[in-house]
């Protein structure tokens, strides 16, 4: 049977109104052209300011680790239910205390590729699209309890980013040249960490004294650190959704290493993170035949 | 005043004359963002259309990371030894609003009993050659015009750059620190005179347009009676607690103080801090006065528009819209403004 | 404010003339003494003395000022100072070991003869020109009586004692092993310019004195608010039951002083981490009057 | 190679019940192998947390070994199974970022196996060394310039 297809404010409203829902979280305008920020509705009568556009480019589910107590309806799209998935999956939500409204999308705007003095839609090509979105294989939420339009066709798409096959084909010089140059970029502002719906540690490794695991200078050995640590806490859990990459203000290029890792925890491990509600996460179980021969 | 007359061929042979005998820091365009960086011989000279790059310069008089000593350690032994005096800088394209924003920098480290020798000794080798632009190329996110700062005003820089938007720059020498840098400037032809007709048109076209509406005494003062308001948990409500905004913004000037060790070497280093972090403000006893989001977004604002003013009497804000436009949920400090405007008065 | 510019043997010529010297190098010290001051040995008083004999004088302290302890490696942090100014060739500081507290714990595991640092004087301290002719009323609880304590080795020095008039103390811990200085304190017990009552919260093995919670000791001493100035500093539960009884006694605010405890780094500020509100505790404070206190926002 | 006197320093985290041991049996064995490791005892190999890997390449070590039991053989039972996992994907991110290959090495050596443990160090070593010192995720920040180096030669160790 397939989902039932509604109208985001009128299911919004209709929500808040017969008491399912405490909080419904979406998207509304942002104060600037070009930009929607996430929302939070609780009254029936502000149900009229969400809106689902291709500037909806934030991961809402992230913020469902604030209202665990709740019962919260969240706008999700294709890759935002992977997130959703994965946190059920590692039991940090409960299915029933969620409303999943589905948002059909057919990609994003990526916000960095904006120009700063655009103002209207019609000026934007179609080259301002964030690049996963392209190899995006979920563009139709299937576990949702409501979609919001109709299901958008899913053209046939290339798995991970090109970047990260390009760096595979060349020498390690060259990809440290790459690497080094990313992470001379990042600034240590931790704003890939906190979209991440993936990372929700009380005490994350960054903000422990005792030990110290790491510093924040400005040496990029701390920014490697900080991402390859944070990557290896999140093989087999990373969806792809892109929240990371969007969010970083220096432009640091995430998405190459996302897709490298989710690449290899899928060659190796055979696993997605965030497709199957029944599969077991591959960093919690093990086979007597796993890859042996990098072990001398 | 001096002044001379540049293409924008002139702008980049000025950069490079001056790399010749100082590290200039200008801006540069790295994969679609425009940082202000130190100019190598690899990294060509961009000035951003709006004039305010979004990695600012603060870098340069407050490095992310600043050695302030270096030390060895024996069995029950130390000893200490002072890092290197900074070598001449120059800042190449600084917007008047982040020049202001230097001010502020300038206004906290001197401040006395205790002035930061470290800030003061680089500040003090530092050259500001300010940029000038006309009035429509500002960028939709800054409101610095609403600070009463103006898009060519040429306050408070050794040397002022001029873009007359019509391929040619105006070039002001200010004060003796622009002056000594004549090796550089003097090859370069006196200002045309339609050149600096055109320059005052843009300028007082520019001041007219500075409403200065935002009125900071009025802010503190509003700001004083709002700690307890319900405001912030609206505010505070999208925030993610991540740096972007404090680490681009050219006045936050918070830092941590760490020890950086290698065996038995090692130096003291400071950090940019943020206080949107929770170790900002955790006491080793576990106490923290501030726990949630809305007492760390209050914090900020508290900090930029009341005990700014209070304390050394300018705000810590000078509109540069930084934080408006590198946070990831969009959160818009000029919506905050507002709504402090219409807070009911107590 | 206190009007001792800082001053630093370190690096006696700064980078250049007219530069102020570096505010984050400390004076080297070593440790000539360790004491602990409880039961539970998560307190000592650590005896530091100048490596370089002239920075004593260059660090000419105020009664209720803290400095920077610096472990070079390890970090900083900010401790009263506990000796008192008068006390000539050493500086005292009586720290509690945290868990996470890291310079703490690397303090509690170092010996006498260890070398470290000290960066300070800082804060402004208690406001002794304001002491003068007055009685002096010293509340404390648990190890905040650190500098409370300098406050009384300053106050019963032969040079100082007969500027104020009488003095009391009442000071309050959890239990008779809790009780930090209890030689000093026992002693003080003993002298007739001084007016020193001890009290624990639980009395347990030996101990005869007092037994009760700070507030309701106050409350039965009633110390005469007539030409008098208070200090008071411990925990915040303490603080939250005395400060009414000391207001029913009839203290006013304004010669009502508290020393607040905050999260620093620099020490100085400049690193904006220690506000309350607009005042920041380590330059502004420690020590505020209660009026004063009443205007900083609840973020402490 | 620049500095002939060069010797890498490489971290060996072996695993108590195993590795240990049986770098134990080869030093009883009087069996030689080079001296460049400097070893971690650990419980188990699913006790090294990456970040200990990657804090041993910023300090600047030359090479890091892990070693632990044969699967099958662990004392807790599927440590080193986790610690397979883990590696697996350690390894192929620190190559994709532009560590060289044998940087980061690891092995299976049982308690009885004093010779292989003395093969897989002289393998190892080997390979460091032909890797040269490390430069890549090296940490700089505590790298002294020469005045200050000169300031502080005679200093800290002088009294």
């Amino acid at each position: 049977m397939p989902t039932e297809q509604v109208n985001l404010n009128e299911i919004a409203r209709r929500l808040l109104a017969d008491g399912t829902v405490d909080v419904v979280i979406g998207y509304t305008t942002g104060s600037q052209p070009l930009v929607a920020v996430p929302a939070f509705v609780r009254d029936p009568q502000d149900a009229d300011t969400l809106v689902f556009n291709r500037f909806c480019e934030q991961n809402l589910v992230n913020y469902l680790h604030r209202f665990k107590a709740k019962r919260v309806a969240v706008v999700v799209k294709g890759c935002d239910e992977r997130s959703v998935i994965g946190l059920i999956q590692e039991k940090q939500l409960d299915r029933q205390k969620l409303v999943l409204i589905g948002a059909p999308c057919a990609g994003i705007v990526d916000p960095r590729l904006v120009p700063e003095d655009a103002t209207e839609e019609e000026t934007l090509g179609d080259d301002v699209m964030y690049a996963g979105c392209a190899a995006c294989a979920v563009r139709n939420p299937r576990f949702a309890d409501y979609l919001i339009g109709a299901p958008v066709p899913q053209p046939e798409a290339p798995e991970f980013s090109d970047t990260t096959a390009e760096l595979e084909d060349v020498e390690s010089d060259e990809r440290w040249r790459y690497f080094s140059r990313e992470m001379r970029k990042c600034i240590l502002c931790f704003a890939c960490r906190n979209v991440c719906p993936a990372c929700y540690c009380n005490v994350c490794f960054t903000e422990s004294s005792q030990p110290k695991w790491m510093s924040k200078t400005d040496d990029e050995s701390d920014a490697m650190f900080f991402h390859l640590t944070r990557l290896l806490h999140l093989t087999g859990r990373c969806t792809g959704c892109g929240a990371c990459a969007r969010a970083c203000p220096v432009n640091v290029d995430l998405r190459t290493y996302n897709d490298r890792l989710r690449k290899d925890v899928k060659d190796v491990f055979e696993f997605e993170a965030g497709l199957d509600p029944e599969a077991r996460a591959p960093m919690t179980c093990f086979r007597d035949n796993d890859k042996n021969e990098f072990i001398k | 005043m001096r002044t001379k007359s540049l293409s924008r061929d002139d702008v980049q042979a000025l950069a490079d004359a001056l790399m010749r005998r100082h590290r200039v820091m200008a801006p540069v365009l790295q994969d679609g963002v425009y940082r202000f960086e130190w100019l190598r011989d690899d990294t060509t000279l961009a000035l951003p259309p709006g004039g305010i790059p979004k990695v600012s310069m603060k870098s340069a008089l407050l490095p992310r990371t600043e050695v302030l000593f270096y030390y060895k350690l024996g069995k029950n032994t130390e000893a200490t030894a002072q890092p290197p005096a900074p070598a001449a800088q120059v800042l190449f394209g600084v917007h008047p609003c982040d020049v202001q924003a230097i001010k502020v920098l300038d206004a906290v480290f001197s401040a006395e009993p205790y002035p930061d020798a470290p800030y003061l000794a680089r500040r003090e080798v530092t050259t500001v050659i300010g940029l000038g632009l006309p009035r429509d190329r500002t960028p939709q996110t800054a409101f610095f015009e609403r600070l009463g700062i103006g898009s060519m005003d040429s306050r408070d820089c050794d040397l002022f750059l001029a873009d007359l938007n019509n391929g040619r720059f105006v070039l002001e020498i200010l004060t003796d620190k622009g002056e000594a840098l004549a090796d550089a400037i003097d090859s370069l032809p006196d200002a045309s005179e339609d050149d600096l007709a055109r320059l005052a048109e843009l300028r007082s076209d520019a001041s007219a347009h500075v409403t200065a509406d935002i009125d900071i005494a009025d802010l503190k003062e509003r700001l004083s009676k709002l700690f307890e308001a319900d405001m912030w948990q609206e505010v505070a409500e999208r925030c993610i607690a991540c740096g972007a905004c404090s680490y681009l913004c050219p006045t936050c000037h918070c830092f941590d103080i760490q020890d950086e060790n290698h065996g038995n070497v090692g130096c003291r280093v400071r950090n940019w801090d943020t206080c949107q972090f929770d170790l900002f403000t955790k006491h080793a006893s576990g106490h923290n006065p501030r726990t949630n989001q809305q007492q760390r977004a209050r914090q900020r604002i508290m900090h930029k528009y009341e005990y700014g003013y209070a304390n050394f009497g300018i705000p810590f804000c000078t509109g540069c819209g930084r934080c408006v436009l590198s946070c990831p949920m969009h959160s818009d400090i000029r919506n905050v403004l507002e709504q402090i405007q219409e807070q009911p008065e107590p | 404010m206190c009007s001792n510019r800082y001053r630093n043997s370190l690096n006696p010529e700064p980078l250049n003339p007219h530069m102020p010297p570096n505010p984050y190098i400390p004076y080297p010290v070593t440790i000539d003494k360790i004491t602990v001051e409880n039961d539970a040995r998560d307190l000592r008083t650590f005896r530091l003395v100048f490596r370089n004999p002239a920075d004593r004088a260059a660090f000419d302290f105020r009664i209720g000022q803290f400095a920077e302890l610096s472990l070079l490696g390890v970090g900083e942090a900010p401790i009263g100072i506990a000796s008192s100014p008068l006390d000539e060739d050493y500086i005292e500081f009586t720290v509690k070991r945290y868990p996470t507290g890291i310079v703490s714990t690397a303090l509690h595991q170092s010996e006498v003869g260890r070398q470290m640092g000290v960066r300070g004087p800082l804060g402004n301290g208690y406001p002794v020109e304001r002491m003068a002719g007055k009685n002096i009323v010293i509340i404390s609880g648990g190890f905040a009586v650190t500098t409370l304590r300098s406050t009384i080795r300053y106050l019963l020095h032969p040079t100082v004692r007969p500027t104020v008039n009488d003095i009391t103390v009442v000071y309050g811990a959890r239990s008779p092993g809790e009780l930090c200085y209890k030689s000093e304190f026992l002693e003080w017990q003993e002298r007739d310019d001084i007016d020193v009552h001890l009290t624990v919260d639980k009395s347990e093995g030996d101990w005869q004195g007092r037994e009760g919670f700070v507030p309701s000791v106050v409350s039965e001493v009633a110390p005469s608010a007539e030409n008098a100035i208070c200090l008071i500093c411990g925990p915040p539960i303490m603080l939250k039951f005395t400060i009414p009884v000391l207001r029913e006694v009839g203290f006013d605010p304004e010669d009502t002083y508290l020393s607040f405890e905050m999260r620093m780094k620099c020490g100085i500020g400049k690193c904006g981490r220690c506000n309350i509100g607009d005042r920041y505790v380590c330059v502004h404070g420690p020590v505020f009057s209660l009026a004063e206190t009443t205007e900083l926002p609840r973020e402490y | 190679m620049s500095d002939p006197t060069w010797e890498p320093k490489i971290l060996a985290f072996l695993c108590n019940w195993c590795s240990y041991a049986g770098a134990d049996l080869a030093g009883v064995s009087r069996i030689q192998y080079p001296p460049n490791i400097r070893v971690v005892r650990v419980p188990c190999s699913g006790r090294v947390n990456p970040m200990f890997i990657l804090r041993a390449l910023q300090q600047g070590l030359d090479g890091v070994l892990v070693s632990g039991c044969h699967p099958g053989d662990c004392h807790y039972l599927t440590g080193n199974y986790f610690a397979r996992r883990r590696f697996l994907v350690l390894k192929r991110l620190l190559e994709f970022c532009g560590i060289e290959e044998g940087r980061v090495q690891f092995s299976w050596v049982s308690a009885s196996e004093g010779q292989k443990f003395a093969d897989v160090v002289t393998e190892v070593t080997e390979k460091v060394r032909e890797l040269g010192p490390a430069t890549r995720m090296v940490k700089k920040t505590w790298k002294l310039p020469p005045e200050v180096e000169a300031q502080l030669r005679g200093a800290a160790d002088a009294d």
